[in-house]
């Protein structure tokens, strides 16, 4: 028996499944890719530079604290300034851009010593971050409103409200023009249909637990219907147009769905999912805010560690006498 | 020369070595509720001051007459004296610095350092000394507080001097947009702690401990 | 008026919380020893444990009770320890500052290994794993439980896979000595006096050299050249008893593999391991 | 045939690499000329060398399946020689187990002879129950699946706790190994008479023999087999990891959950892997003791993939030099399966009892890459078959926090490694959980 | 009701004491290490708020006001505040003192908490009811509570962290509080007064 080289000894398992946190964000970026495709179409070339801007800086910005040369490492970085992107306006400026991405990077992330340790959601902080500091850019009358299909066409020119800012003209929109998603609002969240794809590749590849975006849009739902006062035709309609409008399904389907900053817990998680619908719905409905998914999803992080410390799952065969 | 030596120990301790402020984290509250504007910073700075350097004095001057069991009463008694008269001395003669800093004014008497001056310094050392150790702490504090309200307003204003429009002094044109995190209550507790992340590197820098 | 007003109410406040509070603290009242509050003051406060209890509190709690000594606090140093007795008015034993030293010098480049080990990184770990993957089984492992197990920042990982002790950040305290799981760390009383054989290894010379270039062979060369008799067989290894040394150097002369070194030229901080390395190799 | 009525939650589907000997028919190797026969190949008492052994030391003789060590202890099994010849060496010897445990080295004389002592029990009509246990422990007979627990202790459960139902478990879900499934397909006969007697010796109702769906071929031939049987019945099993472990095995066929921290003949049920059967079978019918068995040698880095009968007590070394030797590329070496088998230094290890393979893997399939810090996807919550926390139990031990890895259940863990295999992150989950569960044992047994 | 119902929710939810009005801020950094001690420091904190608001609100009221020494306002709030916590502090001394040891030097800080003295002073500039303010001083003290708490819990995570040197402890907590600020704004308008 001759052997050149030493043999390698470890504890067991000796096999490992391929996936890497490098391939986990990839598979995230494929997810978002309908999604940027949509905005992409919907909004015009000014979309597609937004999004460059976002994840460049983003990568940038992380490659040059941790001082690596691989400027896409892992990948969270490019996912996380993708996803600031698509919850752009896409009339904002470049500098805003440029500033937000890297908060999230930065305030969002790193200062809690980078992937796997941040507490919130570095998307939405970097968005968070944008809204106080220059609400002008973000809210209000700025949702672009969209030139379905129109490349080269300059969307900075045209803006409108959102469809959540004022619910009577809203109306005028029809659910599957909101589905499709030719509405106004920031240029990610606008196109249900894309998002709704991306989220079935995610669980397809076991990626998201259904209990977030299950809990989350489920909440909203039924708030919407019991609640939302009807005016889209019915109750029932009133409930649909809460879910598709604004930003519920890329919240649902990409931020709430975060591992870092979501709890791990099979039962944490449902109760995560409710907690941001129901947040959600409180500031829609009783705010001053035309849209609460970010602030919904950023309180629900700051409670997860406490989330993740309540619902420790009985073991297997495990007796019902709570320790 | 000798006694000279400790009064420069007393002040660099107060201003660097142990900032109450960078280093020893007290009296937070009107360091991030009063640092929105510059002037407002420095008002409080100077205010705390004031008091910081009365108290330490008076409490110098009677330690050797306040019974042990009852020091800690005696000395917010002391202490709320003074900041009584300041409270009526900004009314008078400053009315928007006072508006502006509202309840933080009457909240200097429960500041942290200022007790802690007391208790820790001036209770035990004599007047000469309680006298310097209240300037240096108080122009630690007053350093800590500028700074902070200058990075704040700088970013979050584009002014310096403001808010009045008289003597606020416009940084960059017309053009920029201030960065409105910074005047939020939020952007308070993010500048600080980056803020202080950069005291650390520096300190680390020069390897002051 | 006014005055007499605020005096009455002051004064009246004051008597009605004068009393309450005494009430409360008679009810209420818990006996604090004093002096373990003086000796808390006293000390380093780096909570680092070195004592055996928890934080200073509790070593400062189990020295009031009397169940430890005053120069039980190793960081504290001896200026320290003595105003520590005199809070029980105690007399100090005189304890001689010690320092960490690593009795092994069989780094990468000198000690051969077995096999490749992949898991977590901690000596004792992989020490589980068949006798750890280093040939020798009394050698460093070179995973850092030392590294990490110092408060102090004074064990530093050297280039070449061997911990390296800061000399003039250790304390002494010992806590390196606990963590290494194969016993190759010692105190010595702190100085640059004598010779000591840096090996820790009770295999027969024959494996020792197929595991190692610089290991202690048990050859006895270095007990035969000794004029001073200050080394003996401790098992299969040499010791050389440190007050009896008086540093002539005939031994490092004598020893075939080079295992034997005088205090002075242990590398003291970071970085001067290289050199040493290097010097050791050209001996061996 | 029965199909599996209930699925336990969790578990991993590995790429099962099992092609390479799946058709390949049980292969007896030669008698080696030298075997090392450990006194430790079972979970319990270490076996003492029997007197006569000891004497002589060196030089003395010894025949096949001659007693050689043996411990009064209830929980041991007696080891026996695996070959006639000259006992060489008695002394310490390095063990798959990773440590240097006491053994005999014997050279074969090639003859082969067999002890006296081997003779039939007789037919199982006229043995009794006890019986049956007092053959099956004299055999030597360990649980072969790989936890090496004596057989004749799972034969003999306490008064109160009856056993109703016997599973054999066929599963053989490690990737890889495909040792059982040979057996099941060579040995059918055995696995049944094994079966019917381990019934006896328990008094139970009802036998059921668990095989995964992706062996078609041994599904068929147990069927058939068990047709005229009216108590015992084979059960499909859908093929995932770990549908072996007993806990899980016991779930999914019978719907009974075994309490955290018990045995199942708390509820009743006993299991046992299909070369124990064939053991148990061999002893009753030849008076055969536990002196050989079927592993599968396998892996990238073998050069003639192979399910081989050996002798225990060969090296792996003359194992792996039957089979064609191994390729250089060969990165490690596994005695068992990839998921809980242990990695060796060098293959100079005997095979024992519990070996159930011998594993050589290329650098193509050893992931040597370090772990970067957790980033919470919760991937190894949702396949640990025991629905634990690992991640969480893996920090807590890694920052010294034994009690909190206490509280979430770290002693329930089995270690079947599905939380290290589908970490993203690549940290070594299940050694930091061991650690963990080695400090929490500590801690109680002060 | 409903108007005490909106100053419940109003500082706990949108003035919160710590995130928005900045008070209480040594003891949020202090005692936020461990959720155990954050617990033991709420409930001390919502019983001393709580009852110095009442005893101050009835001082001012009754004392202050009629014989025109609301200049002796500041002394008189702060004495009453001491006092206070003398009495908590002895009490639970006795009462729990694993409880004490945990909360170490703060029981004596919460004196110099802000809040408790914010809390007093601006139940009487509010120009508050009784029951208003008393309501109002249990709310406020919630709304320390829940920051405190949720601070905690995430602290406790932050432990397991690779925090940049320079960012640890104080520096991080503040910008884990700035961004939980930021995250209480989506109440900002949802309840006023």
């Amino acid at each position: 028996m001759i052997i050149n080289g030493k043999l390698v000894v470890s504890s067991s398992p000796h096999i490992r499944s391929v996936e890497s946190v490098q391939s986990v964000m990839t598979d995230v970026l494929i997810a978002l890719f309908p999604a940027a495709l949509m905005a992409v179409l919907l909004f015009g070339y000014r979309a597609l530079i937004t999004m460059i801007i976002a994840v460049l800086t983003a990568m940038l910005v992380e490659a040059v604290w941790l001082r690596k040369r691989d400027i896409f490492n892992d990948g969270s970085a490019a996912v996380t300034g993708l996803l600031l992107a698509l919850i752009l306006p896409a009339a904002v400026p470049w500098w805003v851009v440029v500033v937000g991405s890297a908060s999230a990077i930065i305030i969002g992330k790193q200062v809690f010593g980078g992937i796997g340790y941040n507490i919130f959601n570095p998307a939405l902080v970097g968005r968070v971050i944008l809204v106080v500091s220059w609400g002008g850019h973000m809210a209000g009358d700025i949702w672009s409103t969209p030139h379905p299909f129109a490349f080269g066409f300059d969307v900075s020119t045209v803006t409108g409200a959102t469809v959540l800012a004022s619910p009577e003209k809203a109306v005028t929109f029809s659910l599957p023009e909101m589905f499709i998603g030719t509405i106004a609002g920031s240029m990610g969240e606008t196109s249900a249909l894309a998002l709704l794809i991306g989220g079935i590749w995610l669980v397809y590849k076991g990626h998201i637990d259904y209990r977030i975006p299950g809990g989350f849009m489920a909440t909203v739902f039924v708030l919407g219907v019991v609640f939302g006062g009807g005016f889209y035709g019915n109750h029932l309609m009133t409930g649909l147009f809460h879910l598709v409008a604004g930003g519920v399904m890329i919240a649902a389907i990409f931020m709430a769905t975060d591992f870092v900053t979501t709890p791990v817990t099979p039962g944490g998680r449902l109760i995560f999912g409710i907690g941001c619908g129901l947040i959600t719905m409180l500031i829609r409905l009783w705010g001053t805010l035309p849209e609460g998914v970010t602030f919904a999803i950023l309180l629900m992080n700051a409670l997860t560690p406490i989330i993740d410390n309540f619902t420790i799952p009985r073991q297997f065969g495990g007796v019902n006498n709570s320790a | 020369m000798k006694a000279g030596n400790v009064y420069l120990q007393d002040l660099s301790r107060g201003i660097i070595n142990e900032n109450p402020v960078f280093r020893l984290l007290l009296g937070m509250c009107p360091v991030l509720g009063v640092t929105a504007f510059f002037i407002n910073g420095l008002g409080m700075g100077i205010a705390a001051t004031a008091v910081l350097i009365a108290s330490n004095v008076v409490i110098s001057a009677l330690k050797n007459y306040i019974p042990s069991q009852v020091r800690i009463p005696c000395f917010i008694v002391v202490i709320a004296t003074f900041v009584t008269i300041i409270e009526m001395v900004l009314q008078a003669f400053q009315p928007d610095l006072y508006e502006a800093l509202g309840v933080f004014v009457p909240l200097i008497v429960v500041n942290c350092v200022i007790l802690g001056r007391a208790e820790a310094f001036a209770s035990k050392k004599p007047l000469l000394r309680s006298l310097v150790d209240g300037i240096a702490v108080g122009i630690g504090f007053t350093l800590a507080l500028g700074i902070l309200a200058l990075v704040r307003e700088v970013f979050g204003q584009g002014t310096i001097l403001g808010p009045d429009p008289d003597s606020a002094i416009q940084l960059f044109g017309a053009g920029f947009e201030p960065m409105g995190l910074f005047g939020q209550p939020a952007g308070a507790f993010i500048a600080l702690g980056l803020l202080l992340g950069v005291v650390n590197i520096i300190f680390k820098k020069f390897n002051i401990k | 008026m006014q005055i007499i007003y605020a005096i009455i109410a002051l004064g009246l406040l004051g008597l009605l919380f004068g009393l309450l509070l005494s009430m409360a603290a008679r009810i209420f009242a818990v006996k604090v020893d004093p002096r373990v509050d003086r000796v808390k003051e006293l000390l380093p406060g780096a909570n680092c444990g070195a004592c055996g209890y928890a934080g200073c509190v509790n070593f400062a709690e189990a020295y009031v009770e009397g169940r430890t000594s005053a120069n039980g606090c190793i960081p504290a140093g001896k200026e320290t320890s003595k105003a520590i007795a005199a809070i029980l008015g105690q007399e100090v034993t005189e304890s001689e500052p010690v320092i960490a030293t690593v009795f092994c010098i069989g780094d990468n480049t000198k000690a051969a290994d077995r096999f490749i080990y992949d898991g977590i990184e901690d000596c004792a770990v992989a020490g589980r794993f068949n006798d750890g993957f280093k040939a020798c089984r009394y050698g460093c492992l070179g995973l850092g439980n030392c590294v990490r197990a110092c408060p102090f920042d004074a064990v530093k990982m050297g280039s070449h896979g061997l911990p390296v002790v800061d000399q003039e950040a250790c304390t002494g305290c010992g806590l390196c000595v606990n963590a290494c799981p194969r016993n190759l760390i010692k105190t010595l009383p702190r100085s640059d006096q004598g010779h000591l054989v840096l090996c820790s290894s009770q295999d027969r010379g024959k494996s020792v050299s197929r595991a190692c270039s610089v290991g202690c062979i048990a050859c006895k060369a270095c007990i035969k050249a000794c004029p001073q008799e200050a080394i003996e067989m401790d098992d299969k290894l040499a010791v050389i008893d440190l007050d009896k040394c008086d540093d002539c150097g005939e031994c490092v002369a004598a020893c075939p593999p080079g295992t034997i070194h005088p205090r002075s030229a242990v590398p003291k901080k970071l970085g001067e391991e290289k050199e040493f390395a290097e010097n050791a190799a050209s001996a061996g | 045939m029965l199909m599996a009525k209930v699925f336990f939650k969790g578990g991993i589907h590995p790429e099962y690499q099992k092609d390479n000997t799946s058709t390949l028919a049980i292969v007896k190797m030669p008698l080696p000329q030298k075997v090392v026969v450990p006194m430790q190949q079972h979970i319990g008492a270490p076996c003492e060398l029997l007197a006569e052994v000891e004497k002589i030391e060196k030089g003395v003789e010894v025949k096949t399946g001659q007693k050689l060590g043996d411990n009064k202890g209830f929980v041991s099994a007696p080891v026996h020689s695996p070959v006639s010849g000259k006992v060489v060496d008695v002394g310490l010897y390095s063990h798959p187990l990773g440590l240097k445990i006491n053994a005999v080295t014997i050279e074969s004389d090639g003859r082969d002879e067999w002890d006296d002592s081997i003779k039939p029990a007789g037919d199982l009509q006229s043995l009794s129950a006890d019986d049956i246990r007092k053959t099956v422990r004299e055999a030597g007979i360990v649980g072969l699946g790989g936890a090496t627990f004596p057989a004749h202790v799972k034969l003999s459960p306490p008064e109160e706790k009856p056993i109703d139902v016997v599973i054999i478990n066929g599963a053989e879900c490690e990737p890889y190994l495909t040792a059982d499934h040979r057996v099941m397909l060579e040995k059918s006969e055995d696995i049944l008479f094994g079966l019917k007697a381990m019934i006896k010796a328990l008094g139970a109702v009802e036998g059921i023999i668990g095989v995964e769906n992706n062996k078609p071929d041994a599904l068929q031939i147990m069927e058939r087999l068990v047709a005229e049987e009216e108590n015992i019945r084979v059960c499909s099993l859908p093929t995932k990891y770990p549908q072996g472990a007993e806990k899980m095995l016991i779930y999914v066929t019978t719907g009974r959950t075994v309490p955290a921290g018990s045995l199942p003949l708390e509820v009743g049920v006993v299991n046992h892997n299909v070369g124990t059967a064939v053991a148990i079978s061999e002893a009753i019918r030849e008076g055969k003791p536990l002196i050989e068995r079927v592993l599968t040698v396998t892996g990238a880095g073998v050069n003639e993939p192979a399910n081989v009968q050996v002798r225990l007590g060969t090296l792996a070394t003359d194992v792996l030099d039957f089979c064609g030797g191994l390729k250089e590329s060969t990165l490690k070496l596994i005695i068992g399966g990839p998921m809980m088998g242990l990695s060796q230094p060098e293959p100079d290890v005997p095979v024992i009892k519990g070996t159930s393979g011998i594993l050589a893997l290329t650098d193509e399939d050893v992931y040597l890459a370090e772990s970067s810090p957790c980033i919470r996807c919760a991937k190894c919550v949702s396949v640990c078959p025991m629905q634990l926390m690992p991640t969480s139990i893996a920090q807590a031990a890694e920052h010294g926090d034994y009690k909190r890895a206490e509280k979430l259940y770290a002693m329930d863990c089995f270690e079947c490694g599905c939380c290290s295999y589908i970490c993203p992150s690549k940290i070594p989950l299940v050694q930091w959980i061991r650690i963990g569960k080695a400090e929490i044992m500590k801690r109680n047994n002060k | 009701m409903e108007r005490l119902l909106t100053i419940i929710f109003v500082y706990i939810l949108v003035e919160n004491f710590v995130l928005h009005r900045f008070f209480g801020i040594c003891p949020f950094l202090g005692v936020s290490r461990k959720m155990e001690t954050a617990i033991g420091m709420s409930m001390a904190v919502v019983f001393v708020m709580t009852m110095a608001t009442l005893v101050t609100w009835l001082l001012y009221s009754f004392v202050l006001v009629p014989y025109n020494l609301e200049y002796l306002q500041i002394v008189t709030f702060i004495l009453v505040i001491a006092s206070l916590v003398q009495l908590v502090e002895t009490t639970l001394r006795k009462i729990s003192p694993t409880l004490y040891q945990g909360l170490g030097i703060f029981l004596p800080l919460i004196t110099t908490n802000c809040a408790i003295m914010a809390v007093a002073l601006l139940a009487v500039r509010e120009e508050f009811t009784f029951v208003e303010a008393v309501v109002f001083g249990l709310a406020a003290s919630i709304g320390f509570s829940l920051a405190l708490v949720i601070m905690a819990g995430i602290r406790e995570r932050l432990e397991l962290a690779e925090i940049p040197d320079v960012l640890q402890g104080p520096a991080v907590t503040l910008i884990t509080a700035g961004i939980l600020s930021l995250a209480f704004l989506g109440f900002g308008g949802m309840f006023t007064l």
